[in-house]
Parts: C-alpha cells; structure tokens; sequence
C-alpha cells in the first residue's frame, strides 16, 4: 500500500519488463476511463504501476487565447471546465481585471459568490454521481444529477444559460438579480439539506461503501504537500488551504464560512468532505441572499462608457451591456497571477500583457492536471477494483486537466 | 519574516507587488537556480503550482510558480521563480535527431523535480509546449501532444498550423 | 470532522440503505421533464435563437468583432427605396437614395449562444428569442441567408404541454402548466 | 366427454408441456422479459425518474426488454479473430442450456412434476445448477481479451468461495424435511411450517448466494464496467450476448423456485389431494411461479440500493460470515431435528 513517502525516483526503478505483469490499457474508451488511457501493470490483482496517458482531448486553449481578443477567452475556459465554469469565468476575470486595474462593486462581488457558490455544489454532486457510478450504483449518480437539476435552474435564472454562463465581466457581472430568486433559492436550499440526509442512509453510510472506501488510496499529508494536490483532495488529507481563505477574492472576505478538513487522507475522507462542503456553501448562499449591497453591478469605469440605449436597458432590465471597450480592451504591460477555488481545486492564471489587443502569454492550470499524481502514487499497490474508487474519489475530469 | 528580505538573498533581482500578490525571483546564472530552488523550499514554498514557458524573440523565459501549503504566512503568495535561457542558434533538419530537430532548438535547464516533485507533469507539459528540456527530470515525454506529433514546439510564438481545407458536408 | 467519518455497523447499514430506497420505490417522487410531450416555459433572459432588427442595426460590425468563435459575418445589403436592389456606382460616393450597409449573420453551426453581440450591440439590435431546442436538417440550414436569419428558428413539438419549471421541497423541480 | 380420460391426454403431453411451457421456455423468456423491465423500472422509481418508457408508452414501456431481445437478434454477430471460435460460438449457448436444464428436476406442483421423477430431484438439480458458472469461465478464457479473462477468473474464485454455502444451505434443509425430493419437502412443510420459519439461516444464506450466483448488487463483480468494460462479455455482440446477458436471469429463475420450494411452502397454501387438470396441476405451479417472481423482484430491487463490492472482500466474507452461518445453518436443522419433532 502507499504507506511510504513519495520518492521521485521510484519512477524510474519500477521493473515492469517480463511476462509475470498483465498490462492492461484502460481507455481511452472505456466506462472507467474517461478521455483519458490509464495504463495499468497487473501483478495478479494488484497495481505495480500506473501511468495515465493524458491529452485525448487537449483543446489548446492557452494557444487560442492567445490569438484572439481578451475578451474572447472567456468562452474558451469556460468550456475547459464545464462542471464549473463560473469558477474559471472567474479566475481568469480576475487576472484580467488585476491587469487593468479595475475594482469591481460590493454588490458584483456578492453576485459572483453567490453563482460560484451554486456552482461549487453543481461541481460536488457531478463528482459524487460519477463516484457513485464507479463503484456500481446507478442510483446515486442519478441522484446527484437530477438534483444539480435546482441549482443548475437557479444559474439559468440568474445568468441566462445553465452551464455556460459567462457571467461575469471585467469590471462585474452581467445581469442582477431576478425577482423572485431569493425565495425559490431557499426552497432549493431546503431541499438540498434534506437529501443530504437521504444521501447519508443510501451511499455515505452504506456498508458497501464504506467497505469499498475506507482505507483505499490513502494519500499522506506529507505527500499531499510534496505532490502539490489540490482542492478537497488536498484537504481530506489534513492540510488547512483553501484559496477562498488565503487568497480572498469576490465577496469571500465578508463572508463567514469554515473549511473542513480531514486527517485521514483515504478515499472516504474525500467522499465526506464534498459532502461537508455542500453544507458550507448552503450555509455560504443563504449569509449572501440576507447581506446583499446595493448598488450598481458594475465597475464606474465600465458603466460610464455605456450609450444611452445600454443605461436605459441597466436601469430597465438590470442588465449591463458591453461597451465598445470590451472588444478593444488592452490591458496595461505586466503581469497578473490569480487563484481561485474551483469545486475540484484551485485554478491558476498566469498571463503576461504587452499592452496588445491580444494577451502575450496566457497560461493556466486546472486542478485536475494537478492531481494527476495520484494515479501514479496512489493507486500503486492497490488492487484493480480500487482503481475506479481512487480515480472516482478524486473527482477527475480529463476535459479539464488536458485543458 | 520578510519575505521581501528572503527572497533579496536568494537573488538582487526582485519584483514585488503586494497589492497583485505578484511576486516575482529572476535568475541568471543556472547554476545557481537549484540553490535558490533548495533556498525556496527550506523557506517554506512546498509546491509547484505551474511550470511554464515564455517565447521570446531571442529568449526563452521559464516560470516556476511556487507556493506554499504548509507555512501560514505564504499561503497568500505566489511567487514565480523566472530563469530565462536563450534561444540556441536555428539549425537545418536533421533526420539523426528525430523529433527534437527542426528549425526551433530546444533550450536546456536543470530540472527541479529533486526539489518539487509537484513539477512532474508540468514539466513534462512546458518541455512538449515550448521545448524546454529539463534536464535530470526522471520522465520527460510527452504528456498531451501525440507520441508522433512531428510539429515540434507548438506554444513557441512562430508555430503556424495549416487551417483543415477540406469542408465535408 | 472525526464525528462526521464515525462509520456505520453493518446491519443498521444494512437495513438503513433498504429502508431508504424502499421509501423512495412507494412514494411519488419524480423530477423527470417528460420532453417532448411537455416543454419548458424558459425564463425571459434564456440565451436561445436570436434575430436582428433590420430597421434599428445601424451596420457597425461591432458584434462581428466580439464574438468569441467566429460565427457573425457581415452581409453587405442595399437599404432605402424599399430595399429594392440598385447596382452600386463605380467609385462613387452616394449622398440620398439607396445606401450601402452591412447586416449581421449568425451561423448557427459555430454560435455558442454566449449573447456577447447581443450585448455588445450599441443599439440594442438584437431580438433574443427563447427557444434552443432545434435540430437541423442539412448543414446549409445552419448557415442561413440574411432573408432567412430574419426568421430565427420555430419551436419544435409546437403541440407539447407548455410548463414552467418550479423549485419544489419534496421533488426538487416540479413542472406546472405555464400562465 | 366421460369416455376422454384426462389424465392419460396430461400424462401424454406432460413432458411438452412441462419444459416448453410451463414452467419451461417460454414462462423463462416471459419472466425474464418482464423482471428485466421491472429492474429497470424498480431502479428508475427509486432514482426520481421514468425508466424505459417510449417503446409502448401506454404500458409503461413493458415491450422494451422485447425490443431489446429483437435487436439482439438481428445484430450482426461478430466473432473475434483470436478467439477460440467453437468455444466463444458454444459457450454461451451451453451456459443458457445447463440453466434451463435444471428445471426440469424442480417440480412446481404434486401431481406437476418434472421430466425425470425421481426421489433425488433435490441434488439433481443443485448438481446441474452448479455446472452453469463454468461455461462462464469458458465464455470468459474463448474470448482472448484481457477483460473478460479478468472476468473470468473473477467468475472463478466467486463461484468456489460460494459453492459450498449453498450446498450446506440445501443440505440443512434436507436434514429438516429427511427427503431428496421436492414434493416430499413441500408436503413436509405444508403439514408443518414453512422453511423460512423452520430454518432462517439456511434461507439468509441461499439469498445471499443466489444474488452471488445470479450476478445481482452488491456482488456484481464480474461485470463491473468500471474496471472490466463489461466482464465476461466483453467481445459479444448479437444473440450471443443476448443469451448471455439473459441467463443470469435464468438461473435467478431457478434458483427462486428452489427458494420457493424449499423455503416458502411451495405451492402453500393450496394443499390437493386431486389430480384435477386445474386444481391439481395448473395453480400449483402458478402459486409456485408467483412466489419465485416475487423473490426475483426483491432481489432485482437491490440494484437500487447497493454498489459492488471488491472480489476480494466477497472471497473474504464467502469462506468467513457466508460459510459461517450455512455451517450454523446446518447445525440448527440438526438440532431442531432431534428436540422439537
């Protein structure tokens, strides 16, 4: 088992040469693989090495954002990761808005917490469905999907489309609040703090699961740190980060929440802390409905540069118009970091302005790319069957690490 | 503990904006970037959170974002450890060297895996995108592009690609 | 978190898990949308098939510019006169009657529904529409003429149930007839 | 119509009957059409959904597992190049064949009864229930895939740790009833009390057995996608998979009327003394087939509720609990012999 501390150069010394290893290439088409050929050494029943083979879906995001105006790689990222796009939406605005220089509104920032948050429950039960069909129940993962269904609702209400929102704007956000949200958000909520219960009797408390979790794929706090993982992964491993603490952005700062943490490190620990999670973020919603600011959506720098018709459509239907900035912007020379705390883990954007019309260099890295790791070290010494419970538990999206 | 004092030690060229959390190391000399690499992580920078390349025209600028998961007072940094290598001379195709040859060279720094395991697969990543090799990395292949991608270097700012021509309906 | 991970025994387990789905198997309980038997009532700022005001787009090429894939070209029309087609003089520049201009085309086969034209538009052009479910037939359907982009797609199942969807305690999403 | 003797018309067409009718071929294909569609349904109730629905819509898409056996039928069979054709073209058809075979040692009424009557229909027909699992591991090694070779050693090690808990299943309960036979042991339980009550250790143990054996949650390890795409079938496409996809079904169906027999009374709590064409052959049986149907939903209604568990934990508690309680099982028939009658 993984008892030992990752050493990188057990890479090199693992002999996978001879008949006595079955090689087995698990995708990339196949029900437990995903977009993604995770090539597995079998010693009978039990992983010798893993190497996952990633890049089936690799999209090239960073060179297409780097030939198109800044604006235009909002779409691009968003449909990198689509369980939680509002979160990269976000991350990216944010680098972008740090180069600028523009401060968004309290209420913009409330606003963008509020459809992260929902988002960031979207993104926990789309990693608990497919968990859930990894080890075998069909009910679970229908379950989580049809309950996404409220929240998703919730986002088509509030931004105009379900999963790709682009919501949010340099300098704030795109349409206010609709009337009657509030209300049916608590009903939402409600619901959701029921079947969480439900969820407990049928899945996290089965012994099956707990049979099947329990002690698999434990990955050590020393390791967590030394591999870089991120996320709830990270967390379940005992280690306090959480971007939404130590790099406060939108509304976070105001906000009172706590990051749950866990010691052990296994698969079951991985599966608790989503749930704990989705509690947080219920709890986060409701302190964001009861404080919203009021006030404009938008930056001043923004909003003075819209025409007549677009103040008449703000004023009339909350919804803020691009001006003709939004095509030309061009942001200052420099460079801006941000991070942002997705549903999987933290998002990091790096770009590099020259001051053109398009960015010189756009780097980012999701949190699936950085959990690769954990095939390579932590399914090592398990058994086959407890591969799809370690790739499950770690809520891995190929789409998003191969970007 | 200043971070600003700590970081001045390992090298005199320096940026920080902490209004931006943009923290940033330049490097010179590469024999001194493992150095200043060990100085970082004993300071309590744990992980790699990218590894990245920069195509200039004459250079080519290699980023290691660094941060921090175990010490409380650098969880809000992100410090990028830049070390720019320039570009090698462009020479003609040679069949001899396979896929590494072309008319953009590869460049060569030491890798820090020794030092951030984390950099595993992003080095593998920045070495397939901009043709940074990184030498002593235990694995380096390429992780994304196919194993026969015969275009080398596609995130280096000359590479071209033939739009698809044929529209079939 | 200790609390939290305490597991289970066995046989309550067992019998929780049992007792559970068996309460979900008797009571009614479902969320699905039966679809084209009942369609959505969508919100009014669902991003669907959009058209443009030919009286009100003043040809600036602005959502040309902004949109992220592409899908928007510019056709060069003839306005005044009734519309009615003139040829165009020879490097010469027109003071009254017929006008050149340009107007926005949308193909649907690249447009991701992004509404950044919509938005961007400093007339306010564009006339979104609701519907989004329509699948087309031949490539060049999604490749419409500016005659043809006038008219944006119909809604499908035009004899379905219309409903709007609801945030219900016990099912989550709950259908009720539309107003 | 006095000078027609009845019985002799029955005794004459009994056999046909019996294995192409009732309870024979056609009731299997009959049941296992409508258990496929009510899993499937069973697990759509309890995931907040429809379920197969737009094949026959008025009838809640019932004729979807037909349509599925009429695609089967006519999809083109592909056999692999590597396989050990005679072996992937006879295996699943064998497998089927041997589920279908033991029926006809299981009688579903006194008068009713099987092809062979013999006074050890009881072992008989444990014996060639037993036999059908290895066609699975030859189903499994013909294909030449990796997955499926996976699978069947899986199937292998399954089917050993589960055998003998359901030998001594039966056993004990053959030390209660002091008979080998069917009608015997239904008759005993009929002057009695059921099985279940009798002995319910033996009949926890065959439960969980039967859902081992029949591939049912939370021991759906052979087939689990996740890891081995589709187990054991793998490489099939066609009828052949179709037959093979039904046959755990058929042997659910067996192993349900066993239950039924041997644990619920039979055809309780008719008791006939006549050989009448309806009381004496007809409703028995279908008490009987009623029974089993039920016991099959019950375990069909699992899927709902459990994931898989790992091979090696279902090994673990098949030599450890399961054994365990057939062992107790035993030994509270013993017991109950010797004290109570």
């Amino acid at each position: 088992m993984s008892e030992k501390i990752f050493n990188i150069d057990d890479l090199q010394n693992i002999n996978v040469e001879g008949e006595k290893y079955i090689i087995l290439q698990i995708g990339p088409s196949h029900p437990g693989s995903g977009h993604m050929r995770i090539k597995v050494w079998l010693d009978g029943d039990i992983i010798v090495k893993v190497d996952p083979d990633i890049g089936f879906v690799h999209r090239t995001s960073e060179w297409l954002s780097e030939r198109r105006e800044w604006i235009k790689a909002v779409p691009i990222v968003e449909r990198i990761m689509l369980p939680d796009t509002v979160h990269a939406n976000l991350a990216y605005i944010l680098t972008v808005e740090k180069l600028l220089g523009i401060e968004p509104p309290p209420r913009a920032q409330y606003l963008r917490s509020l459809v992260a948050e929902i988002n960031r429950i979207t993104s926990h039960l789309y990693g608990i469905g497919i968990f859930g069909i990894f080890l075998g129940s069909s009910t679970v993962y229908m379950w989580a999907f049809g309950d996404r269904e409220p929240f998703i609702d919730l986002m088509e209400m509030l931004t105009g489309a379900r999963i790709t929102t682009s919501y949010i704007i340099p300098g704030g956000v795109r349409w206010d609040l609709p009337n009657g949200f509030k209300e049916r958000a608590e009903t939402v909520l409600q619901y959701m703090e029921r079947r969480l219960k439900d969820y407990e009797d049928i899945w996290v408390k089965n012994p099956v699961v707990q049979a099947r979790t329990i002690n698999v794929g434990i990955l050590k706090k020393e390791d967590a740190i030394s591999l870089g993982v991120v996320g709830p992964n990270l967390r379940a491993s005992g280690v306090y980060y959480d971007t939404r603490k130590h790099q406060p952005y939108a509304a976070y700062p105001n906000l009172d929440f706590e990051i749950p943490t866990m010691k052990n490190g296994d698969s079951y620990d991985r599966l608790l802390i989503r749930v704990e999670e989705i509690k947080q973020s219920i709890r986060m919603i409701r302190q964001i409905l009861k404080d919203l600011p009021e006030g404009k959506i938008v930056a001043d720098q923004i909003y003075n540069q819209l025409n007549p018709v677009m103040k008449k459509n703000y004023e009339e239907k909350k919804r803020v118009m691009f001006p003709a900035f939004m095509i030309h912007m061009r942001p200052p020379p420099g460079e801006a970091t941000a991070k942002v705390e997705a549903g999987r883990g933290e998002i990091f954007f790096y770009i590099k302005s020259t001051g053109d019309k398009y960015p010189y260099r756009f780097r980012w890295v999701t949190p699936s790319f950085r959990n690769l790791p954990f095939f390579t070290h932590v399914a090592v010494g398990h058994r086959l069957a407890d591969l799809p419970t370690i790739y499950g538990s770690i809520d891995y999206f190929p789409p998003e690490a191969d970007r | 503990m200043n971070i600003k004092d700590e970081l001045l030690k390992i090298s005199t060229n320096v940026v920080i904006d902490e209004k931006k959390a943009h923290y940033k190391i330049l490097i010179e000399d590469p024999a001194k970037l493992l150095d200043a690499a060990s100085t970082l992580k004993n300071l309590g920078f744990d992980h790699v959170v990218s590894v990245t390349g920069v195509d200039y025209p004459d250079k080519v600028e290699v980023i290691w974002h660094v941060s921090s998961y175990s010490v409380e007072d650098l969880k809000g940094i992100n410090l990028a450890l830049t070390f720019s290598v320039k570009k090698p001379e462009p020479v003609n195709h040679n069949e001899a060297q396979g896929n590494l040859a072309g008319k953009r060279p590869p460049v060569t720094v030491p890798s820090l895996v020794k030092i951030w395991p984390s950099a595993i697969f992003n080095e593998r990543e920045a070495f397939e995108m901009f043709g940074i090799i990184f030498e002593g990395h235990p694995d380096l292949r390429y992780l994304m592009l196919p194993e026969d991608f015969y275009e080398t270097w596609p995130m280096r700012k000359d590479f071209t690609y033939q739009r698809a021509k044929v529209f079939i309906e | 978190m200790n609390e939290v991970r305490k597991p289970r025994d066995p046989v309550t387990g067992h019998i929780k898990a049992l007792a559970k789905g068996f309460k979900y198997l008797l009571e009614p309980n479902r969320m699905t949308l039966d679809y084209p038997a009942e369609t959505m009532k969508l919100p009014p700022n669902y991003r669907g098939f959009f058209t443009v005001d030919d009286k009100k787009c003043i040809g600036c090429s602005m959502c040309e510019m902004v949109c992220p894939p592409e899908a928007i070209t510019m056709v060069p029309r003839i306005i005044g006169e009734g519309g009615k087609t003139l040829p165009a003089p020879e490097g010469e520049k027109e003071t009254k009657g017929p006008k050149r201009t340009k107007r926005p085309v949308v193909n649907w086969g690249k447009c991701i529904f992004c509404y950044f034209c919509v938005d961007v538009c400093p007339v306010d052009a564009f006339i979104p529409t609701q519907v989004h479910d329509v699948a087309f037939e031949k490539d060049k359907d999604y490749r419409p003429s500016y005659e043809e982009y006038l008219k944006p797609p119909e809604e499908p199942y035009k004899n379905a149930k219309k409903v709007v969807s609801k945030a219900d305690l016990k099912r989550g999403v709950s259908y009720e007839p539309a107003p | 119509m006095n000078f027609i003797p009845i019985p002799l018309i029955i005794w004459l067409i009994e056999d046909l009957l019996y294995l192409i009718i009732f309870p024979g071929l056609v009731t299997i294909l009959v049941l296992v059409i409508i258990i496929i569609w009510l899993e499937r349904k069973i697990a759509a109730k309890v995931q907040m959904r429809f379920g197969p629905l737009w094949v026959s819509k008025k009838i809640g898409g019932a004729l979807q597992s037909l349509a599925d056996l009429l695609r089967y039928s006519f999809q083109e069979a592909i056999i692999p190049e590597k396989a050990d054709k005679l072996a992937f073209i006879l295996a699943p058809g064998l497998m089927f064949a041997f589920a279908t075979i033991a029926l006809i040692f299981i009688p579903v009424g006194p008068y009713y009864s099987a092809l062979f009557p013999s006074y050890y229909t009881i072992l008989f027909s444990v014996a060639l229930i037993i036999i059908t699992p290895i066609f699975a591991i030859i189903v499994g090694w013909a294909s030449d895939n990796k997955f499926s070779f996976i699978g069947a050693l899986r199937e292998g090690f399954l089917l050993i740790s589960y055998e003998v808990p359901f030998l001594l299943s039966v056993v004990s309960m053959i030390v209660i009833f002091r008979t080998y036979n069917y009608i015997s042991a239904v008759q005993s339980q009929l002057n009695f009390l059921p099985g279940i009550i009798l002995n319910p250790l033996a009949a926890l143990t065959m439960l969980i057995v039967m859902i081992r054996t029949t591939g049912r949650f939370p021991f759906d390890i052979t087939e689990a996608d996740s890891e081995l795409v589709l187990g054991l079938f793998t490489e099939y496409s066609a009828l052949f998979f179709g037959v093979g996809m039904a046959t755990p079904y058929v042997e659910l169906y067996n192993f349900s009327l066993i239950f039924s027999l041997l644990f619920l009374g039979g055809w309780w709590p008719l008791n006939v003394n006549v050989m009448n064409p309806l009381y004496g052959l007809f409703l028995p049986g279908l008490i009987v087939v009623i029974k089993a149907f039920i016991v099959m939903a019950i375990l069909v209604f699992l899927r709902a509720v459990y994931p898989r568990y790992r091979l090696d934990q279902a090994v673990r508690s098949g030599w450890s609990y399961v054994l365990l309680l057939s062992v107790l099982s035993v030994i509270l028939s013993i017991v109950e012999v010797r004290f109570l009658r």
